[in-house]
Formats: structure tokens, sequence, C-alpha cells
């Protein structure tokens, strides 16, 4: 036994309480402590997966409990995976983040690295646990954290950002309650696997408005359409590394809990169109909307929710190829926009504003940043031979499979526009002149940056020449996504083993 | 090791190593560059045969690279044209900024091109030809010129034509489960009628964008003009043959599953036709010799995509070839102008002139290049332009003939205006200074200019590849029946001898430059284009007395209503549109938090109002 | 009588969910909102104890003696649940009205429609 | 031996064109004159005019392409009068005939204006300049209808070379003009701009531009220049006999169709006033264009 | 006009939403195999906790107010971030009133017997109605009468935060405890005890005293930060 998935939550949890402890001993150690922990997760979800691949899903429950009565934790290839997506940008956002801005005082400092390590902690928490209630838990977890990092600058319009993003949280924990309110008031119980088991029992009625408000409730941290409008402001207004984080395990967590609604708790078929629906909608509005930005990370923020829109509809889909296609590109999101972000924060690094037009000429002063930034956007319009390609490739051939091809020429459609936007920021970072009135003020990133940017730019490229390396691990976790009477047993048989 | 992977893989290291080396001061790029594109190219000549095959699995998909006769033909350009680029780039290019992206994206798109050519599956076609995409985008933005109109332009077109083939990839590959090209062409007459026609449109929109097919043209004089020089002849001599190489095989595999004379063919054809009128027009009112290189580019290959649409053995066999002489004659000038502008500074007709006795060597090749270009014989361009009107009267294409033939009657005009413009008129004392250009940029544009008068009379030399790799597309066997090594047929046996005519063309010019110049020759002097009878008086030094300014006007002014419009100005106004309505709907964000709120509430309200429809229950 | 205090208890519930959102949604006061967002969790979490009710049913606490009263026990599970849930939301207010503490600090306003610097 | 009596041959029918030629351009200034009323030169004036320029010597030059402007005018003509079957049955040596088709010889015909246009452009007289860019604009336009013609008669009768034209018209017996009648018309109305008389001689423009492209020469490159086009007249009145009035079994038909055909740009240019680029381009695209297609659904339909 | 659209959207809401719950009915059992039955049983049979609500929160349901815990924790720290400013722009109190001496005294009076009412509270979670939340509600009271009674009355933040982080630490050390001891995470590793004893129910009492001081003191010093805001 390497461990267990509870530690992947326990362990963040103890070192925020102790964080505050030991940073009166050593204050580097307040930036350190995470880190560890973090790595540790990484470490852990990594060995787990391993094994999980191995000897098939971990369900873990808690206080000793057997499943449908008490709180249990499933990691299996699907779940594994994400949480080591989480993990990975978790570290490497940390990396990234470790003295990004140093001038920050100990205080926010000490802060910043505690919710960095509960926003991780808590959508690793959405994604492996196995009880609606508790999922409920830790989307506030990861919630409230966000709230803070989002408004941790201060004398900017980040409490704006933030209160917007929380009021819309606010009430995605309303709609959320709610729904968990009709299906307890329906089924007696809030695991997942017995609410799916259950679920055939339940009056259509109750059904479809409990999904209805789940979605709502998940779909505003998911990001869907009219949903988001939080979205671009949180992501424009927290530190950038935060906007990798955002993109890279809030949302990541957000799609996860959506799909397991559709897929696994709920048996009607239509959701899955409903998804196709949203799930464009919300690529069109979205990319449309970013072709029309001034600011770069808002237009990243744009990007990254119309990613998220793609995803939707490749899981709308719905067969084994659909599936695979949306996780494929949800990794390949969680790799290139982090990038992005990385890289597009350190080129506005010294700019109020954070307008596109500051970008001008930058690739003169920091080829390597500016480069990275230039791998991203190839990357994620879907340039061969970068990641991209192979996600959407495989979107493509999943869709035309079940004959979409209304879908499949929107979303071509949407990804000119995305190339659109893209390549003009990048033209303006290499191909136009250094204005000295209108671009920022060059600043080299750091030495840790810099490594947490080369490992995302080597996976974007490992995974563009050898999707070989990724494509096992995401067909075993779209066949467990699938395997919904796998799931169930998993966790009611393993609950029931474990006899107390 | 096979040797298909190892030219793949010195391309893409010697990409790479040029890229890190090109901040080393030294030869050490260069000959990095020179090396990593010689060395697969000598190693393709000598290590790799027709047939020659590599096969592996990434992905889940099946990837197949092989060489087949036709591929090999157009590896034939890329690989010559490719070389000779790229010895004229290193002394092209000396004292850039930014040289390492300049190398690593030639090294890529050259690489990228015998891939395309290599490719027999789908995916590995798109992978590569996407590579070519952007590192042509790459060169079209390095210079920093309008790199946002221009460049933005050229990539939205390519993506729109990528994304338009990658559409068509994806539909085969669900209607057949397979990504085979041979597979795609071999199962395509079990498709139902409709996928049959959108199958080949989207594939035509794809390949109609790189090879610059009205009205998907438009970004091609700006790309071609604002390229470095010596990437533009790559650019319109090789590149833009990909998209020619894409439809013959389409054209081949699948249109010719329609009857000839199909309405299909004859629109595709017409595209061609009308391509080749308005890049001709464009092209004698531009008065900078990039742009004017660049819309005819866009003419020549119209005619080209006339001979792949009509489909015939005797039209193809003419596409091909006029297919290999443009790389020849438009590499040629584009490396002239690249040279002109890199002696002189500027590349507008309106600037610079009488250049003829400063650059020689520029002059014969441009010279050459350009009678090529016209079709006039005994040069190359003539072997393609009669088979393509055979080929065209004999398949009853009679109004196309015309709009063909106007077309290359009016090329004449730019073609003068080409060799007067820089060359010839009244030399002034501006570019008194300026000097031939460097001899490794000359020796490429020779060599070229060469081939072209090699291939004018012997054309034998590149039609046995090209009916070849017709044979191995299905046609019958076209020797003998359209051609041997220096005689053309046409449908019914008539017959153009070109050897003798060489010679005889030869001779009497021969004796006529020598009846002209024999006694007299030591006897007059050279005076300068000052020096001129203006009615009796001599005009002085700083009158400027050339005439190029509104050059074709009396001829533009009679075409003007069919030049009245751009299609660009179309374009831009539905890009702008498009941006606008953009603008307006991302007002939906309108920055309030209620609103947002307000939209999750209406959400939520719809989802209930129409949950039996949406869900059925 | 008795489906009266059924429809009374669930509209009741429902009705401070709905001032809730409709404080929230147009109320232009920023401590307004907040205080519509707990209107709302308020409402839910009445929502959730109902659900939980039995008739003439105890609270689920064992005292000495009556160890097998369980099957006249209101349902627990709601009610902590709601526990949570009342926590959480309190901690989510207190993070809301430091927020506008913030926003106020910053825009000198408490009206919503005037801190629009972030949009489109 | 077989390959000199071919050059012999060759020099023959270029002496033959000389003369001819040069003779109709005499008798053409004399009908000029005659009909404005003046006396005129006489009709050997040409050859006279000729001796004189030959035997001047040439004292400066502007450069290479100056100098073989004139010599690739003569390759044009020469060469098109090579591929032009002078009489028929083999009445005159063949020269080429049976090497080149028609459209080799449309290119071949514009190869000699096209390296004119260059040598005069070397010159840096603007005037050169100036006569070249109208020249070359008119070509395009009555190239249109010429050629429109000529792919009415390939398609009918399904041939492409001169030789084959003729033979057709022997085996039926009727010329070409009678059965393609709008062909003829088209090709016609196309040959009063290829011989630049009024209304279509802006190109040289006497009084306006000096003489256009020749402005700049004199001497040998001027007599040059005067045989080829001599020539080329010849070549091109053979050539248009040749495609719709049977051909000639004699010399004797041969002048006398020549110069019937010739009379006909001729006295339809005494009558008209000269024309501006554009319109001469628009003229052409106007009735020849129609005739032209008219030509085309002709054939296509018979 | 936006509030007559709001109105017709919330009748529309409203009337699904009631349409909904008031199908559910009220006041009878209305499922037959769910989780609560079992609750009931084992938090008699096993644990020996005789408030079933209690056994739920902490027990059944512990990992929810691990994260509960937490989402509060998160928040404190989160205000402190939010309204965060250099130490030389922290001014004093900003909400300064004398208040009377009524007040004083019997704020005074009545504040050992809060924290005691409070304290009693989370200790006798597992009995009695009320556990750690409440009790460290009302605990947190007492703290606020004294910072409305007194302008001076100071609550020295390191005790606070020591307070809260060791509260925290060992709630999850005891569930690592007994993850160790038992495999799974929150185990109970203690003896049961006797239902209606004090020392009964494992370690669910020991969490709910953790539980109760955390929440006491992350609540003071929520209220402590709030009271030294000043613009």
């Amino acid at each position: 036994m390497v461990g267990s998935p509870v530690l992947l939550i326990a362990v963040p949890l103890l070192a925020a309480f102790v964080i505050p402890l030991i940073g009166m001993i050593w204050k580097e150690l307040v930036r350190i402590v995470p880190g560890l922990v973090l790595a540790y997760m990484l470490v852990l979800s990594v060995t787990l997966l391993v094994e999980v691949n191995q000897n098939g899903t971990i369900v873990e429950t808690i206080a000793g409990w057997k499943a449908p009565w008490g709180i249990n934790l499933v990691y299996s290839n699907l779940t594994g995976l994400l949480a080591t997506i989480i993990t990975t940008l978790g570290f490497l956002v940390w990396m990234f983040s470790y003295r990004f801005k140093r001038n920050v005082d100990f205080e926010p400092a000490k802060k910043y690295f505690i919710f960095l390590m509960m926003l991780v902690a808590g959508a690793t928490g959405i994604v492996i646990t196995g009880d609606i209630f508790n999922q409920f838990v830790f989307i506030e977890i990861t919630g409230i954290s966000a709230y803070a990092l989002t408004a941790f600058y201060t004398g900017r319009n980040s409490a704006e950002a933030a209160f917007k993003y929380l009021m819309m949280g606010s009430l995605a924990s309303s709609f959320l309650l709610i729904a968990i309110a009709i299906i307890y008031s329906q089924l007696g119980t809030l695991n997942m696997a017995e609410i799916a088991s259950k679920m055939h029992t339940m009056d259509p009625v109750f059904k479809v408005i409990a999904l209805i408000f789940f979605i709502t409730g998940i779909g505003i941290e998911a990001e869907i359409f009219p949903l988001n409008g939080w979205a671009p402001d949180a992501y424009t207004e927290a530190p950038g590394p935060i906007g990798a984080a955002f993109a890279g395990v809030v949302v990541k967590a957000g799609i996860y809990a959506v799909i397991r609604m559709v897929f696994t708790l709920f048996d009607i078929p239509a959701a899955h169109d409903f998804l196709i629906t949203i799930g464009l909608i919300t690529l069109i509005v979205a990319e449309s909307t970013a072709l029309r930005q001034e600011k770069l990370k808002r237009m990243l923020a744009y990007s990254s929710i119309g990613q998220m829109g793609l995803v939707l509809v490749a899981f709308g889909i719905g067969t084994h190829a659909g599936v695979f296609a949306a996780l494929f590109l949800m990794l390949n999101h969680a790799v290139i926009k982090p990038l992005l972000f990385f890289s597009g924060s350190y080129l506005v690094f010294n700019s109020k504003e954070k307008r596109i037009s500051e970008v001008n000429g930058l690739g003169k002063f920091m080829p390597y940043t500016a480069g990275l930034f230039a791998l991203g956007s190839f990357a994620i319009v879907g340039l061969p031979p970068f990641a991209g390609f192979w996600s959407k490739l495989s979107v493509l051939t999943a869709a035309a499979d079940e004959g979409l091809l209304l879908v499949i020429a929107l979303v071509l459609i949407v990804s000119v526009i995305e190339i659109v936007y893209y390549f003009r920021v990048v033209n303006r970072i290499f191909f136009q002149e250094y204005n000295k009135e209108e671009s920022v003020v060059p600043h080299k990133p750091r030495f840790n940056a810099i490594i947490a940017m080369t490992v995302l730019a080597i996976l974007i490229l490992v995974i563009g020449f050898y999707p070989d390396a990724v494509t096992g691990m995401l067909h075993s976790a779209s066949s467990d996504l699938l395997d919904k009477s796998g799931y169930i047993d998993n966790v009611l048989q393993v609950g029931q083993s474990l006899i107390r | 090791m096979n040797t298909i992977i190892l030219i793949f893989i010195i391309f893409l290291a010697g990409a790479i190593l040029t890229f890190l080396a090109s901040n080393i001061k030294g030869l050490l790029k260069e000959v990095l560059f020179l090396a990593s594109v010689i060395v697969p190219v000598v190693m393709f000549f000598t290590g790799v045969k027709a047939g020659d095959s590599f096969n592996f699995h990434l992905a889940g998909f099946a990837f197949q690279w092989e060489i087949t006769p036709l591929g090999y033909l157009f590896a034939l350009i890329v690989t010559g044209l490719g070389v000779m680029a790229a010895i004229y780039a290193v002394s092209a290019m000396q004292k850039t900024k930014n040289l390492g992206l300049f190398y690593f994206n030639f090294i890529l798109s050259i690489m990228s091109m015998l891939g395309i050519l290599f490719s027999r599956d789908l995916v590995s076609f798109f992978i590569f030809w996407e590579i070519m995409t952007w590192s042509s985008y790459l060169m079209v933005v390095y210079q920093g010129k309008d790199v946002q109109k221009v460049g933005i332009k050229y990539f939205i077109f390519s993506a729109i034509g990528a994304y338009a083939m990658l559409m068509a990839i994806v539909m085969v590959y669900s209607l057949t489960g397979s990504m085979m090209i041979d597979k795609m062409i071999q199962s395509y007459a079990g498709f139902a009628f409709n996928m049959q026609i959108i199958i080949p449109i989207l594939f035509l929109i794809g390949f109609g964008v790189k090879s610059a097919m009205m009205p998907l043209h438009v970004w091609a004089p700006g790309a071609y003009s604002h390229s470095p020089m010596a990437f533009t002849s790559l650019f319109s001599g090789a590149l833009s043959k990909m998209g020619i190489y894409g439809m013959v095989i389409v054209m081949a595999g699948m249109i010719a599953y329609f009857p000839e004379g199909h309405w299909f063919r004859i629109v595709i054809a017409w595209l061609g036709g009308i391509t080749a009128v308005g890049g001709t027009l464009w092209a004698i009112a531009q008065d900078d010799a990039k742009k004017l290189l660049a819309y005819s580019s866009v003419a020549q290959l119209g005619y080209i995509i006339v001979g792949v649409g009509i489909g015939t053995p005797l039209a193809m066999l003419a596409a091909l070839f006029m297919a290999v002489m443009h790389a020849l004659f438009k590499g040629t000038l584009f490396m002239a102008v690249g040279a002109i502008e890199k002696q002189t500074g500027t590349s507008n007709f309106t600037e610079v002139t009488g250049l003829i006795r400063k650059m020689p060597l520029t002059f014969l090749a441009s010279l050459m290049g350009i009678i090529a270009l016209a079709g006039i014989p005994p040069l190359g361009g003539f072997v393609g332009k009669w088979m393509l009107y055979e080929s065209l009267i004999g398949s009853d294409h009679y109004l196309l003939v015309i709009v063909i033939f106007f077309s290359s009657t009016a090329a004449f005009l730019y073609c003068y205006k080409f060799l007067f413009g820089f060359f010839l008129g009244q030399e002034e004392k501006e570019w008194e200074h300026v000097k031939e250009a460097p001899v490794l940029m000359v020796i490429p544009m020779i060599i070229l200019a060469g081939g072209t008068f090699l291939l004018g009379t012997f054309p034998g030399l590149v039609i046995k590849p090209i009916s070849a790799g017709l044979e191995q597309l299905g046609y019958a066997a076209t020797q003998g029946k359209y051609w041997e090594m220096s005689m053309l047929f046409n449908e019914w046996g008539d017959q153009v001898v070109l050897e003798p005519i060489l010679y005889a063309i030869i001779a009497v010019f021969a004796f006529f430059l020598v009846f002209l110049l024999i006694k007299n020759h030591k006897n007059t002097r050279y005076v300068s284009t000052k020096d001129i009878s203006t009615s009796g008086e001599v005009p002085k030094e700083h009158e400027n007395l050339t005439f190029i300014q509104n050059f074709f006007q009396p001829f533009l002014r009679a075409v003007e209503p069919l030049m009245k419009r751009q299609i660009d100005f179309y374009y831009n106004g539905f890009g702008k549109g498009i941006e606008a309505l953009f603008d307006f709907t991302r007002r939906i964000y309108t920055g309030n938090g209620q609103t947002y709120a307000l939209y999750a509430i209406i959400f939520v309200v719809i989802f209930l109002l129409l949950k039996t429809t949406l869900f059925g229950i | 009588m008795y489906k009266f205090l059924e429809y009374g208890v669930y509209g009741a519930s429902i009705l401070l969910i709905l001032i809730g959102l409709y404080a929230v949604l147009t109320k232009k006061s920023l401590i307004k909102i907040v205080i519509g967002l707990s209107i709302i969790d308020g409402g839910i979490h009445l929502l959730l104890i109902t659900i939980g009710y039995l008739r003439q049913g105890t609270a689920p606490i064992f005292s000495p003696g009556f160890e097998n009263a369980a099957a006249k026990m209101v349902d627990p599970v709601p009610q902590a649940l709601v526990l949570t849930a009342i926590v959480i939301g309190f901690g989510v207010t207190a993070v809301a009205l430091s927020l506008v503490i913030r926003l106020y600090r910053h825009h000198r306003t408490l009206q919503i429609d005037e801190i629009k610097s972030l949009k489109w | 031996m077989e390959l000199f009596l071919n050059i012999l041959g060759a020099i023959a029918t270029v002496i033959l064109a000389f003369i001819v030629g040069m003779s109709y351009g005499g008798i053409v200034r004399k009908i000029t004159a005659r009909v404005q009323n003046r006396k005129g030169p006489p009709w050997y004036q040409n050859f006279i005019d000729a001796y004189k320029l030959y035997s001047k010597t040439t004292a400066i030059h502007h450069g290479w392409m100056h100098r073989m402007g004139p010599a690739f005018l003569m390759v044009s003509s020469v060469v098109t009068l090579m591929f032009v079957p002078v009489l028929n049955n083999g009445g005159w040596f063949e020269n080429m005939n049976f090497q080149g088709d028609l459209i080799f010889l449309l290119y071949i015909m514009v190869f000699g204006s096209l390296g004119m246009a260059l040598g005069a452009g070397q010159t840096g007289n603007p005037n050169s300049a100036i006569g070249v860019t109208r020249g070359l604009s008119q070509m395009v336009g009555f190239e249109i209808p010429w050629v429109m013609a000529l792919v009415a008669m390939m398609i009918q009768y399904k041939t492409t070379s001169i030789t084959g034209f003729i033979e057709v018209q022997q085996e039926s017996g009727t010329w070409l003009m009678f059965s393609s009648p709008f062909a003829f018309i088209a090709a016609v109305l196309a040959m009063l701009g290829m011989f630049r008389y009024s209304p279509f001689d802006i190109v040289g423009a006497p009084s306006e531009l000096a003489s256009g492209p020749v402005s700049e020469n004199g001497g040998k490159y001027l007599f040059t220049m005067m045989s080829s086009g001599s020539i080329f007249t010849f070549a091109k009145l053979t050539l248009y006999v040749d495609l719709f009035m049977g051909g000639a079994n004699n010399l004797l038909v041969l002048l006398i169709k020549t110069f019937a055909l010739y009379m006909v740009p001729v006295l339809y240019g005494l009558v008209s006033p000269r024309y501006r680029t554009e319109q001469a381009v628009r003229y052409f695209w106007g009735w020849p264009l129609f005739f032209g297609l008219l030509a085309i659904i002709y054939a296509v339909i018979f | 006009m936006r509030k007559f659209l709001v109105i017709l959207i919330l009748a529309v809401l409203g009337f699904y939403l009631f349409e909904a719950f008031s199908g559910l009915g009220l006041g009878f059992p209305r499922f037959e195999h769910g989780v609560k039955d079992y609750y009931l049983d084992k938090t008699v049979s096993e644990l020996h906790v005789a408030n079933t609500v209690t056994s739920i929160v902490v027990s059944f349901r512990g990992f929810d107010t691990l994260g509960e815990v937490t989402v509060l924790f998160l928040a404190v720290s989160a205000l402190g971030s939010v309204l965060y400013k250099r130490r030389h722009d922290v001014g004093s109190r900003s909400i300064l009133f004398a208040s009377s001496g009524i007040v004083r005294s019997g704020s005074k009076l009545l504040f050992p017997a809060i924290i005691l009412l409070g304290v009693y509270i989370f200790i006798h979670g597992h009995l009695t109605p009320g556990g750690g939340f409440q009790g460290g509600a009302i605990i947190a009271t007492g703290f606020l009468l004294m910072l409305l009674a007194y302008e001076n009355f100071r609550v020295s933040h390191h005790v606070l935060s020591y307070v809260e982080s060791l509260a925290g630490i060992i709630f999850v050390v005891i569930g690592l405890l007994g993850f160790i001891d038992g495999g799974t995470f929150l185990q109970n590793f203690l003896p049961s005890g006797i239902l209606n004893e004090l020392f009964s129910g494992g370690v669910i009492g020991i969490i709910y005293v953790m539980v109760g001081f955390k929440v006491a003191a992350e609540l003071t010093g929520l209220i402590y930060s709030v009271l030294h805001e000043k613009d």
C-alpha cells in the first residue's frame, strides 16, 4: 500500500492548520511547506494512479463506515487521472509563484500559499469524493480559496471580480443544496453510487428538476455559458499563476462534477444532447467574445471558457471516443492554458492595465518566455505537431462517428476565430516594434518560473510528438467513466467487503 | 533505420540545431543550415526510390509514408527549388536579424512539404500540411511588415482551408473507418451522393486556398510580397504546388468518378479560369514587383487548376508540367526581385529603373524567366501552355480556351512591365552605385533559368516522371500518344517539334545579330539614355524622362468594369461585420454582477420551462 | 388543515428563497445583496429541515430507556447537513462582507451598478 | 545536302517575302496618296528607302538589349514565315510547315513585338515606352477575336495545323471563309488591328510619339525592322489566305489573294480616324468578339 | 422594468419549486432503505452516542465536518487577506463608543457564564442537543459582548491563532491516528463507552471539543478583524 487517497485531502488540511504556527518559526517555511505538501500530493496521486492501473479502483471509506452510509473516496482511472492533473498543476503553480511578486508582505504571502494549497486540495476532493454533499463541501472549500485568491491584490479591481465570483458561487451552492435536498428527499441517500443505482426508481419530474439545479450549480463552477460572467473577471484580476490554477484546477473539477452527474448519477439520455447544445453555445459565445478583448488575461479567460465548452461537447457525444476526446482535451488544456497564463503574466508583468497592445515587441527582450507563449498559442489552437492537435482531431473523429456534421463545422469555424485572436497576440509579441511609450517594461522571469514553464512546454511537445504516452491512460479513464455499473459495484461491494 | 524517417529526423534536428546556433558568430549557422537542407536531399536522391515505405501507429491512427511516382515528381520540385533557394538565402539574408527563425522555418517548410508528398494517410498529410502552414506563416510575418493584416489574413485563409480539409478527413474517416488515402479513393464510389459532392468540395477548399484559387486567393499577394524573397521563391514555387498536388490526388481519385464534362469538374475548371484572368489583370495594375509577381503566381496557378479541373490525360500532363515550370521561372523571378531589393533597397518599379547595365546577370535570368512565364517558345512555358490549349480544345471547353488565352495574352503586359520597370528605361543617377548581386545569389537564378531553357526543348525530361505519376493515379500511358522527348502531339495527331524550332530560332537570331553588329560594332559608341531624340533637345541630367507611372493606364481603363471591386473588399467587409457583431455580443458580459446572477436564474427558468422538450420527461 | 401546513411550510421556505433572490437580483446595495444571499441560504436550510420532518416525531436524541425509539425520530441527516451548510454559509457571508468593505474602500460606493470597471 | 537545300529554300522564301512585302508597302503608299489626292511616291520607293537605310552607318547605341531588339523582331517574322505554307501541294519549299501548329504560331508572332519592345525599352526614350504600352494593350484587344476565330475553326475541322486546314479546303472544295463565315469576319476584323493601320495606328502615332517604339533606331536597325515588317506582312497575309481562302496553287494566285486581303485594312484605314487605346481595345471586344462567339457557336452546332 | 422581469422569472421559478416540493408530502417516512435508519441504529448500538445528529456530523459524515471547519478557517484567513493592510495603515478600533456602566458591569458578570455555557454545550455535544459549532458560537458571543462593552478589550491574535491551529491539527491528527489504527481516516480508536455518559462515543467527544475551540477562536478572530477595519 503506497498510501491512501484520503491523504490527498488530510495532509493539505493538516498543513493548512500547521502553517500559521510554523510561520512563526521561520517565515520562509510558509512558502516552502505548501510546496512540499503539493509535491507530496503529486507523488501520491501518481503512485496511486499507477496502482489503480494495475489493481483496479481503490475505494476508500472514511471513519470505517461502509459505502452507502459513510463518505467514501473513489480513486479510479478517471478520478485518479484528474487528480493527477490537478496536483501536477498545483505543484507547478506553486513552483511558478514561489516569489512571483516578491514585494508582497509576509502575511498575504502566507495566506496565498495556504489558499493555493486548499484550492488544489478542494479540487482534488471534488474529484475523488463519492458523496454529493461532501462534494458540495469541497466545492465550497475550493470556492472560498478561489475568492480569496481572486481578491489577493489590493488596490486593483480584484475585489470587484471576487465579489462577482462570490455572488455567483453563493447562488451555485444554493442551487446545489436545492438539488441535494430533492435527491435526498426522494432516495434517502447521498452516496453517488447508491443514488446511481436507485435513480431509476425516482420520479422523472424530480429527476429532471434535480438535474437542472445540479447543472446550474456546478455549471457556475464549470463556466457554462450564461453562468460564467464571473470567470473572465476572476481570471483577469487574480494573480497570474492563479489564472493558471483556475483554468487547470477549478474548472477541471467543475467539469468532472458535471459529467459525473450526467454519466453516472442521472439516467437521462437526453442530457447528452443537452451537453452538446450547451457546450456549443458556450464555445461560440466565449470564443467570439475573446476575439474582441483588449486585455491579455481576459482573452485567455474567454479562451479557457470556450475550451471548456468544447470539452462539454465532446462529453456530450457520449461514446467512448467522445469521452476519450474530452478527457484528452481536458488534459491538453490543463497543460497548455497554464503555460499561456504563466508566460502571459510575465509578458504583462509591469503593466497596470495588462492590455494586449502593451506586449508589442517583447519577443526581443524575453525571447524564452515569449517563445513559450507562442508555443502555447500554437498548441491551443490545435496546430500539429503540438499537443492540442491530437485532442482536436479526436473530438472531430468522435463527432464524425456519430454523424454530427454541424457540430464539426461549428467547432472548426470557431477554431478559426481562436486562431485569429491568438495569432494577433503572437504577432504583436514577435513581429512588431517595441514601443517605449506603449509597451511594458520587460521583466525577466525567475529561475523557478522558467522551470515550471519549461516542464509544461516539454509536456506539450511530448504529447504532440508522441501522443501514445497518454492515450492509454485516457482510454482506461474513459472506459471507467462509461462503466456505470462497474462504478456502483465497486463502491457498494468494497464497502460491504470491509466488514466492521 | 529506414531512410525516410531518417530524412525527417535530419531535417528536424537540423532545424533545431540551426535555430540554436543562430546566435553564434561565424559561419556555423550557415553551414548547419545548408547541411540540413542538402544532406537530406542528397539522401532522398540516393537512398530512396519510388515504392519505399514506412509504417507506424500513433494515437490510434495508422501512419503510412510511402514514395509514390507522383510524390516523387513533386519532391523533385521541392528539393530542387529548396536547395537553390537555400543557397540563395544564405547570401540574401546576410546581416538580417533573427536569422535563426528564418532558417528554422525554412528547413521546416521543406520538411513538411516532403512529408505531405510522402504521406499516404490523411492524418500525417494533415499534420505536415499544418506544419507547412505555420512555418510559412512565420515567414510571412518574419519581416514585421503589416503583420496584423497580411499575416493574419494568410493564416485565416490557411486555417479555413485546413479546417475544411480536416472536416473532409474526419468525414472520410467516419465513412470508411480508415485514414488511408487509397482506401478513401477506393471506397469513394460507394458514398452517398451528397457525400460524394461535399467531401471533394471541402478538400478543394483546402487545396484551393494553398494554391490561391479565386475567390480564396486574397491572402496571396500580401503573403508573397511580405515574406523574404529567398523564401517567396520557395513559397510561390513549391509551397503553393502542394495545393496542386492535393488537387491532383482528389481530382484523380474522386472527381474522376464523375464523367468528363460533369458540371462539377467544369465549375472547378472555370474557377481556375477566373483565377487566371483576375490574377493577370491585377498583376498588370501593380507597381510593386513583388505584388506583381504574386498576382502573376495566382494567375499561373489558375492555369494549373484549369488543367487539373479538366482532368483529361493531356490536361493533367499540361497542368503538372506547368507546375514544374512555374516552380522554375517563378523561383527565378522572385530571386531576381530579391536581388534587386537587396541591392537597391526597394522593389517598386516607380523608383528603380535602368538596372540592365548594372545587374546584367540578374537581367538575363529575369529575361529568361519572363519569356518562360509568357509562354513564348522556345522556353519551357510554351510547352505547358500548348498542351493546355490542346487539351481544352480537344475536350470541348471552347470558352475556357478564350479565357485562358486572354489571360495569357494580357500577361505579356505585366511581363513587359516587370522587365521595363526594373531594367530598362532611363538610367537614373540615383542608381549608379548599384552592383551586381553576390555570386551566391546569381548562381541559383541562372541555374533555374537554364532549367526553363532545357525543358523548353526537351520537355520529355519531366514529362516522363509526370506520366509515370499519372499512370499511378490510374491514367492510361501517355507516351507516344501525347509526347516524345522533344515532340508534342494533340488529340488529332497534330504536332509541334521543338528541337529543330529551337535551332531555327537560334540560327536566325544569330544571323541577324551578326548582321547588325558586323562592321560597325567597333564604330558605334554607347551613349547614355539621356541622349535621345526628344525633338532635337538633349534633356538635362536631372530631368526625369522615365515613363512608368500609370504604365498600362489605357488598358486598365478598358477593363475597368472588371476591376472595380476587389474581392478583398467583400472579405474585409465581412470580417469587419463579424468583429462588430462580436463586439456587440460580448456586451452580454455587462460587468454588473447582478446581471450575471439574473442570467443564472433565467438559465434555470428556461430549462424548467423547456424540460419536457429538452429531456423528454 | 394538515395539507395547509404542508403547503405553508414548503411555501414559506420557497418564498424565503424567492425573496432572497429578489434582493440579489434587484437591490442595488451590496449589503442588501449579501443579505439576500443569506436569506436564500435560510430558505434552503428551512427546506432541508422540512424534508426530514416526521409527524409527531421526536428529536433524534436517545435518552436512557428509550433506546428503541428510532422509528419515531425525525430524520437526523438533513439536520446534520443543515448544520454544515449554516457554517459554510456563515463563512461565505463573512468573506462577502469583507469584500464589500474592500469594495467600499476602493470605489467609495456600495451601488453595484457603479462597480463595473470589469466588463465585456 | 538536304540540310543545305532546306536552308536555301528558307532563304528563297525570305527573299520572296521581302520583295512582295516591300512592294505591297510601296503600293499602299501610292494608293493612300491617291485617295488623299496626292501624287505619291513610286511603288518602288520602299526599296530605295531600304537601300538608303542599309547603307547608313550606325554611330551610337544604348546597350545590348537595344541592339538585340531588331534581331528579335526578325526572328519572329522569319520563323512565322517558315511555318506558313506558301503554296499548296509542295509547290514551294516546305520549310518547317509540319513542325508547328496554329497555337505555336500565335505565340511566335508575339515574340517579335516583345523583343522589339525590350529593345525600345532600353533606349530610355519615353515615347518608345508609351508606344510599347499602347501596342501591347491593343494586342490584347485584337488577339481575342482572332483566337476565337481560330478556335472555332479548330473545333469545326478537328485540326490545329495549317496544312491541315489547307487539306480540309481542298477536300471540300470550298473556302473556309464561306464554310465558316463568322470566323472569317472575326479574323478579318482582328486583322485590322494586326496591321496597325488607322484607326489602330496609335502605337506608332506619327506626329505624337515621334514614331513610337522605333523612335531611337536608324540605319541598319531601321532597315532590319522595315524588312522584318515586310516579311511579317507577307507571312500574315499568306496565313490568312491559307486559312480562309483555300491557299494558292501558284504564286500569281497567291499574290492576287493576298493583295485583295491586304486592301481590307488599308482601305478601312483610309476612311477612319484614329482610336485611342482604350477605344481600340473596346472596339475589338465589341463586334469582333460577338462574331467570334457566333463562330464558336456555329462551329459547335455544325 | 427590470423588477417586473425579475418578479416574472421568480414567479416561474417559484411555481416549479413549489410544484416539486409540494409533491413531496410532509411528515411521513418516504423511503424504505434510507441511510437514516442505519444511522439511528448504529448510533446507539455501536457508537454509544445519544445525539444522532452529532454522530452523523462527527462520525458518519465526519469528513464533511473536517471540510466545514476548513471552510471556516479559510473564511477567516480570507477575511484577513482581503482586509489586509500594511502595518502602519492599521489603526486602532474604528468603532469606538462609550458603553454605559450597566452594560460594562453586566458584561463582566455575564462573560464567564457565557463562556461556561459554551464550553458545556460543546463538551456535551454527543449527549444533548448542541455541539462544537453551537458551543463555539456561544463563546464567540461572549467575546463579542466584551468587545462591545470595552473599547480597549484586546484579544491576542497570537493566542487565537494558536488555538485555531492547534484545534485543527488535533482534529486531523485524530483522524490520522484512526487511519493508522483502523485503516480508515477518522476511525474511532478509543473505547466507545456507555451510552449517555460523558466519556462515551470514542473520539467523537474529543473532536467536537476541538471543533468547539476552533469555531470559538475563529469567530472571535473574525469579529475582531472586522472591528479593526477602518476606512
